[in-house]
């Protein structure tokens, strides 16, 4: 249902992820916060089956801020990722496994900036954009056809904006607000992006005189 | 079960079935491909069941007309229907149209023929071969309910898997970095050979195939039957 | 669907004349749907002594791991390089100790004896069953096809450069007629003087 | 090294070490419930390699032949044209695996150090009986889930003997003995030939035959022969005995040209096998 | 001519379940373009007391006396197509991929069937259903033109198709199919299933890799695209499914329906697309 | 009771010391000298043992410095027991980071993480400190290289320049005169510098190759695509009879110096 955004561009990354709070077939609450910041440039957004989401991401949130006030010094992005596939992968052979998937992004402290793609079987992927829930069917392509790894921040607001159009235009559910964080080496920027309805028939592809064409 | 009281069955659920699966898998490979003014098709002689040797002497090509062969295998049981049916509607189309069915004519009908049996398939790979109205070989291979494509070359049954890889490398050039002029022609001697090379490698590593290699070979002077090639047989 | 095919690989390892040479697909699936064409699949675990490892990514990490763990201290112990042969040993007691619940891993073992130089390789099943061979071993969703190419285009005494070929086209190949592997190749030949990575150009579809 | 595994566990039980380390004895659990969870989702859950396999042995005049085909199978495809089903198991016995071939292959293992430990605590030659009684009690313990069906045979001080191991438990003590899918193929030759009594050579043809029965007419078994001869003075291990099928000869060469393969990045590295712990003057090579 | 059915009635084989046979009247009242004989012609035969739709994957589950299943009967699957109407007429891009499970069947799949010069049909679903119904498709617009003297329209054609599928319905088909063509209310583009859903919009694209396709497709089209923009569009939306779709690939075929009927505009590998492709963002 | 009673090891003496663990150290003033020096490009061990009798067969890698991962190495005084728990638990822990975080561990964190071990040794029941210094080299992308010293009470420091072991205090003093901390020597002078210690405080009357062992840690630039990697060297017998034969030399050369000056200086003791 949930639907997770992440794009790496230049000595930046952005997440994405919507706000909705479901259960069953009923929206409880429309401005959930998904993400959980986990060092000061680098935080992940979580989505998956209720209470495990919550719990999963302020248990790491916890575990990173202990572990920044033990040593002096942070850890690298690619540690932190790996360090939350070996939470997963070690949760899944439990009795309780977290039925959680993970983006996590970030910007080193020499300005390198990464993502990764993480599902609750804890595979783990080093990916330069990636998706997940039902909104990455239509955005992966729309990525695939925009992303250069060099991109500028705006380049890369613009193209999850793009990502979430496509996905209030494709996607039957309503997730017309999404949650963006833009995470740079000075720290992570939120913003809120609600999509007006994009409805079909105001589509570009519609001739001037659709009426005529349509069939009544 | 209650008999005495009378209550009613629930309705739902419908009576109790006995089912028994009426398909097996006989095993069998079968090839096929085309050159210039040829097609072959070739089989393994192999007929089993699990891990059981039927027959070590059962070709899987079948002659239809003067210039065209179907490869055929899978089920063996219908195999044997479809031959016998599409033996029917050859005859048939002869006697209402008075002259032999085409080889691409005889794809369309086998199409329909496999379709008919949309709910309850043969289970059978087909890939017929023979000439096309130029004279050029040709090869038509089918899925089990009858979708199809003419192609140059195509391995079906059990080693499908196997063989379709290298005929994609070694006829289709696929992944060589070889410019198109450089590419020798497929001439029925390569063909052959070929054909006899991935076979040894399918009788390698797949149980179901073994023990005999049959090949015909299809020209302007009909159907060649060429001499049995020995594959391993354990 | 069988676990093995949720994330899609393909592997390949060949014995040439004093080299071995280990190629694999790159791609990263959830079922249909490819998350990376980046992902690795082939270990360096010493230098020169590759292991391969299709099958569930979240076990490909956790078996490369646990493994590399192991070898490490087992090195750092006793002081020495362990052998090919042993650590294939050691990846097959990894994977019986879970007899009743395996990892989703098939390992591709390759590599050449630190001392004598022999080539080897190996492989085994998801539960550890050991099986040296001295031509090639292939692993991975489209198996079928690999041994069909395998069994073609292997021959003995393959010097490193046309090991290297076959290899390539062995496995771009097969991986042609695979939906859920490909996506890009990678192949590791590996002399006794030094290892030579290539990328191979793929269909990525 | 224990006490401070001890100590780390009552103090910092937050750290404590997961299933990820050391080797630990006998099987683990902990990917059980996992994998059940795939599986109930609707995923296969893989097949291991099957030895598919004929193996057969029979008692002759001061010995045991055993023999086995070479061929290992993962579902209908040939995994190991060449593998090896007869185990050692002392110098005085050997055993012939069918079923999982891991499971063989470890359970083998396990016993033959077990026999040695026996033997080393005994200061005597381990017994076919006693390997045999080992066997079981293992096999038993996890009620048939260990595939292991073997075939038993050796020589001790009191004599030859063969039997077979169900993977069960159960056991039998017969003079000509058949296992794996090939078995009632060997099992009918060994019924019309088989006499008391016979000489070493017509008992190695015979078990020959046997084999190559099961390698014809059964699609899990396959290739080679190989034999083991066990008699009081010692052991013969003939591998192969016969080979029963071999691949054929290629007619076209399929070697590329250099440069058939496109490439998009090469890298060369110069290695030394000298990078983890062994000191330099030991590892220099040329 | 003797039907197929007669060489089964002795086996003890059945024509269409009862179901199915109380169907035609109502089909009649619904369908007064198709004569009801054609739908005859070629009867299916159904595993007798079974359903149909449900029948392989049931026997898959029957083990056979030794333990083992009989391997499943796959047929080929998979596929991206599109098509989109814009200022210049319709254009329809499709793969041609055809998948068994993970094996891939072919890599030269024709996806679009050409019905007649104004009239052509996509292909998603089973490789044999779209095949085998629009080539009855074409049959029936053949009839109706040789009677009516004019060129069906591809409302009509695709209502015929919805017709022929729907009866169908609960059997087990597997298509989804856009028609497309052009009569004289101009270009049509229409998507039927076998689901019954028949509807007409200026953009569709079906198939397992549909999705991906459509995220390229929604940010580049408009109506006032040039013929050549038109093309890469469409080129590239079925690229980028191949791209993450296990199972589309092969080659883009690409199509113009004009006014004049419709042309092919070209075959591309997607091989030396992603390559192409590739380099030009690099360039950038 | 008397359980109870034996059970309690390290208690505070009335003065406020914990005489278990003074002896512990003291334990380390009888071991072989051990040295660590920091160094621009690198950074070294040396170490001096004593061979109790030439019919000890060769270790594998060396009598008293321990490689901990591909990053960290360290030389231990003390009793050797103890000091092979205490590596192999140093060992396994830098493993276990590798297998959460895939990175190798920070050396503070693996120094950290046994002198909490030691520390525990002081305080809990039915325990005794272990009788073990070591120093520590690493090199981790936090600190680059560094070197540390941990001693039995579960204290752990920083160092330029250290020595642990017998004439401790004698090596100090040498290291703070010799040794300039605003400008770091070369590993070469660095090396020098540790035979020209070791020679003065070693038991034996002469430095031999026998009875020193040196190791270098350096990382390597990173030459074209390749990674850098850390190395971890034991010093070759040759390059060390060469060291020897150099300082020898020299003091030579400073003799006869002297001679000629015709002073009398003593040389330190």
């Amino acid at each position: 249902m949930e639907c997770l955004l992440g794009v790496v561009g230049k000595e930046h990354v952005i997440l994405g992820a919507d706000r909705t709070g479901g259960r069953s077939v009923l929206l409880m609450k429309s401005d959930v916060e998904k993400m959980y910041q986990l060092s000061p440039t680098c935080a992940m957004v979580v989505a998956g089956e209720a209470g495990d989401t919550t719990h999963f991401g302020e248990f790491l949130k916890k575990q990173f801020k202990l572990h920044s006030m033990k040593y002096e010094y942070g850890l690298s992005i690619a540690e932190i990722a790996d360090y939350i596939r070996y939470q997963l992968a070690k949760a899944i052979r439990s009795r309780h496994p977290y039925m959680v998937n993970v983006l996590v992004g970030g910007v080193n402290e020499e300005g390198s900036s990464e993502l990764y793609y993480l599902d609750y079987l804890g595979t783990k992927a080093k990916v330069p954009y990636g998706a997940h829930g039902y909104g990455s069917y239509f955005t992966l392509s729309t990525m695939d056809r925009l992303h250069s790894s060099s991109q500028n921040q705006d380049k890369s607001i613009e193209q999850l904006h793009q990502c979430i159009r496509e996905i209030n235009k494709r996607l039957v559910l309503n997730l017309s607000s999404f949650n963006i964080y833009i995470i740079t080496k000075e720290g992570i920027r939120s913003n809120v992006v609600i999509t007006k309805d994009v409805l079909l028939d105001q589509d570009p592809g519609l001739p001037p005189e659709r009426l005529t064409l349509m069939e009544k | 079960m209650d008999f005495g009281t009378g209550a009613a069955l629930p309705v739902s659920k419908p009576p109790l079935a006995r089912q028994f699966n009426p398909y097996t898998s006989n095993g069998g490979t079968i090839l096929a491909l085309s050159g210039e003014d040829f097609s072959l098709v070739a089989s393994d002689t192999r007929l089993s069941e699990r891990f059981r040797i039927h027959t070590r002497d059962q070709p899987k090509t079948y002659k239809l007309t003067d210039n065209v062969v179907l490869g055929c295998c899978g089920f063996h049981g219908d195999v044997l229907t479809l031959n016998k049916l599409l033996a029917a509607r050859i005859k048939m189309y002869k006697h209402q149209h008075d002259h032999e069915i085409s080889c691409s004519s005889l794809a369309q009908m086998l199409s329909t023929i496999l379709y008919s049996r949309r709910f309850f398939p043969f289970y059978t790979y087909n890939i017929l071969i023979g000439l096309d109205e130029q004279g050029k070989g040709c090869v038509y291979s089918f899925d089990p309910v009858g979708s199809y494509e003419r192609e140059t070359y195509r391995a079906g049954g059990t080693g499908a898997s196997m063989l379709q890889p290298l005929l994609d490398n070694q006829i289709g050039f696929k992944h060589q970095n070889i410019p198109e002029q450089d590419r020798p022609e497929l001439t029925a001697d390569r063909a052959i050979a070929l054909v006899r090379d991935v076979f040894i490698g399918a009788a390698e590593r797949d149980i179901n195939t073994g023990d005999g290699l049959h090949m015909q070979l299809v020209t302007k002077d009909g159907i060649k039957t060429l001499d049995r090639f020995p594959l391993r047989k354990d | 669907m069988s676990i093995l095919e949720y994330n899609g690989s393909a592997i390949i390892a060949m014995i040439g004349k004093h080299c071995v040479a280990i190629a694999s697909d790159k791609r990263l699936g959830i079922q249909a749907q490819t998350i990376s064409t980046d992902f690795r699949k082939v270990f360096e675990v010493n230098s020169g002594l590759f292991l391969g490892l299709p099958g569930l990514a979240t076990d490909v990490s956790t078996v490369e791991r646990t493994l590399q763990y192991r070898l490490n201290l087992l090195q750092l112990r006793e002081s020495r390089l362990l052998t090919p042969r042993s650590f294939m040993y050691m990846v097959s007691s990894l994977l019986y100790e879970r007899r009743f619940g395996p990892y989703f891993v098939e390992p591709v073992i390759a590599g050449l004896d630190q001392e004598s130089y022999q080539p080897f390789i190996a492989t085994m099943d998801l539960i550890g069953c050991p099986m040296e061979k001295n031509d090639f071993v292939v692993s991975g969703t489209c198996s079928e096809q690999m041994y069909g190419m395998c069994e073609s285009l292997w021959k003995p005494n393959l010097e490193p450069l046309e090991l290297f070929e076959i290899i390539s086209q062995a496995l771009l190949n097969s991986v042609d007629r695979d939906a859920l592997s490909g996506w890009g190749g990678i192949v590791h030949v590996v002399e006794k003087d030094r290892v030579t990575t290539k990328h191979l150009r793929a269909r990525m579809d | 090294m224990l006490a401070i595994r001890e100590q780390q566990s009552s103090s910092d039980r937050a750290q404590q070490p997961i299933s990820v380390d050391l080797p630990y004895p006998g099987f683990q659990f902990d990917l059980c419930l996992r994998n059940q969870y795939l599986i109930s989702k609707g995923f296969k859950a893989p097949i291991a390699v099957k030895t598919g396999t004929t193996i057969a042995g029979i008692v002759f005049d001061g010995g045991v032949v055993l023999g086995a085909d070479t061929r290992a199978t993962e579902g209908e495809v040939v995994a190991d044209k060449n593998c090896e089903k007869i185990h050692y198991l002392a110098d005085n016995m050997y055993c012939c695996g069918a079923g999982t071939a891991a499971d063989t292959e470890k359970t083998t293992d396990l016993i033959s150090s077990k026999i040695r430990l026996h033997s080393l605590n005994t200061g005597r030659q381990a017994r076919v009986q006693t390997a045999l009684r080992m066997l079981k009690q293992m096999l038993s313990r996890y009620g048939g889930y260990i595939g292991a069906y073997l075939v038993l045979g050796g020589v001790d001080c009191t004599g030859a003997h063969l039997y077979t191991v169900h993977a069960a438990g159960s056991t039998d003590k017969l003079p000509y003995v058949s296992m794996g899918s090939g078995s009632l193929a060997a099992m009918a030759t060994f019924e019309t030939q088989y006499k008391p009594g016979m000489s070493m050579e017509a008992a190695k043809e015979l078990v020959s035959e046997a084999i190559q029965a099961g390698i014809f007419n059964d699609l899990g078994s396959g290739s080679n022969v190989d034999l083991c001869v066990i008699t009081s003075r010692g052991v013969d291990y003939i591998r192969p005995y016969k080979e029963a099928c071999s691949k054929g000869v290629r007619q076209g060469d399929y070697s590329y040209k250099q440069g058939t393969t496109a490439v998009l990045e090469t890298k060369v590295r110069e290695i030394k096998f000298d990078v983890v712990s062994v000191t330099e003057h030991k590892m220099e090579v040329d | 001519m003797c039907s197929v059915s007669q060489f089964y009635s002795t086996r003890g084989i059945h024509d269409i379940d009862d179901k199915y046979k109380s169907r035609p009247d109502e089909l009649e009242a619904i369908l007064p373009i198709i004569p009801t004989s054609s739908l005859y012609t070629q009867p299916f035969q159904v595993p007798p007391g079974h359903d149909p739709a449900t029948y392989l994957t049931q026997l898959a589950a029957i083990p056979s006396e030794n333990g083992d299943n009989v391997p499943e009967i796959k047929f080929d699957h998979g596929t991206t197509t599109l098509a989109f109407k814009y200022k210049n007429g319709v254009i329809v891009a499709v793969d041609s991929r055809a998948t068994a499970g993970a094996w891939i069947a072919s890599q030269t799949v024709k996806k679009v069937i050409e019905i007649n010069p104004y009239l052509l049909g996509t292909m998603a679903g089973g490789a044999a259903d779209c095949s085998y119904w629009e080539r009855r498709l074409a049959r029936e617009c053949r009839l109706y033109q040789l009677r009516n003297k004019e060129r069906i329209s591809v409302a009509a054609a695709s209502k015929v198709l919805s017709n022929f599928l729907y009866y169908y319905k609960g059997m087990g088909l597997s298509v989804g199919t856009m028609i497309c063509g052009w009569d004289t209310k101009g270009p049509g583009l229409y998507y039927v299933d076998t689901d019954g859903t028949r509807m007409t919009h200026h953009v569709f694209s079906v198939g397992s890799g549909s999705v991906y396709a459509y995220g390229v497709l929604d940010a580049g089209l408009k109506w006032d695209l040039t013929d050549e923009q038109a093309y890469d569009l469409g080129r590239r939306s079925i690229y980028h499914a191949t791209y993450r779709d296990a199972y589309s690939g092969g080659v883009v075929n690409l199509y113009h329906m004009k006014e004049t009927g419709w042309i092919k505009i070209s075959q591309d590998n997607v091989m030396d697309l992603h390559y192409k492709y590739a380099d030009e963002k690099i360039a950038q | 009771m008397a359980r109870q009673y034996d059970t309690k090891t390290t208690i505070f003496s009335p003065e406020g010391r914990l005489y278990q663990v003074e002896y512990a150290m003291e334990a380390i003033n009888h071991a072989g000298n051990c040295l660590g020096l920091l160094a621009s490009d690198g950074i070294l061990l040396a170490a001096e043992y004593r061979l109790v009798t030439p019919l000890l067969d060769e270790a594998g890698f060396s009598e008293k410095i321990y490689r901990l991962d591909k990053h960290v190495a360290c030389s231990v005084a003390g009793i050797t027991g103890d000091a092979n728990v205490l590596t192999e638990y140093l060992r396994t822990t830098a493993q276990k980071h590798i297998i959460k975080y895939g990175e190798p561990i920070p050396v503070e964190q693996l120094v950290q993480s046994l002198a909490d071990v030691k520390q525990r040794y002081t305080q809990f029941g039915g325990l005794r400190p272990f009788g073990v210094s070591i120093l520590y080299m690493g090199w981790d992308k936090h600190y680059k290289y560094q070197l540390y010293q941990s001693d039995p009470s579960g204290n752990y420091s920083g160092w330029k320049a250290t020595c642990i072991g017998k004439n401790q205090q004698q090596a100090m003093s040498q290291l703070r005169q010799e040794y300039k901390e605003d400008q770091l020597p070369t590993l070469q002078e660095a090396k020098a510098l540790a035979i020209k210690v070791l020679s003065k405080t070693i038991d034996a009357a002469k430095l031999s190759v026998d009875t020193v062992e040196i190791a270098t840690l350096q990382r390597s630039d990173a030459v074209g695509d390749e990674e850098p990697v850390t190395k971890v060297k034991m010093m070759d017998k040759e390059e060390l009879k060469i060291l020897i034969e150099e300082h020898d030399a020299l003091i030579e050369v400073e003799k006869q110096a002297d001679k000629t000056k015709g002073l009398k200086d003593k040389p330190i003791t």
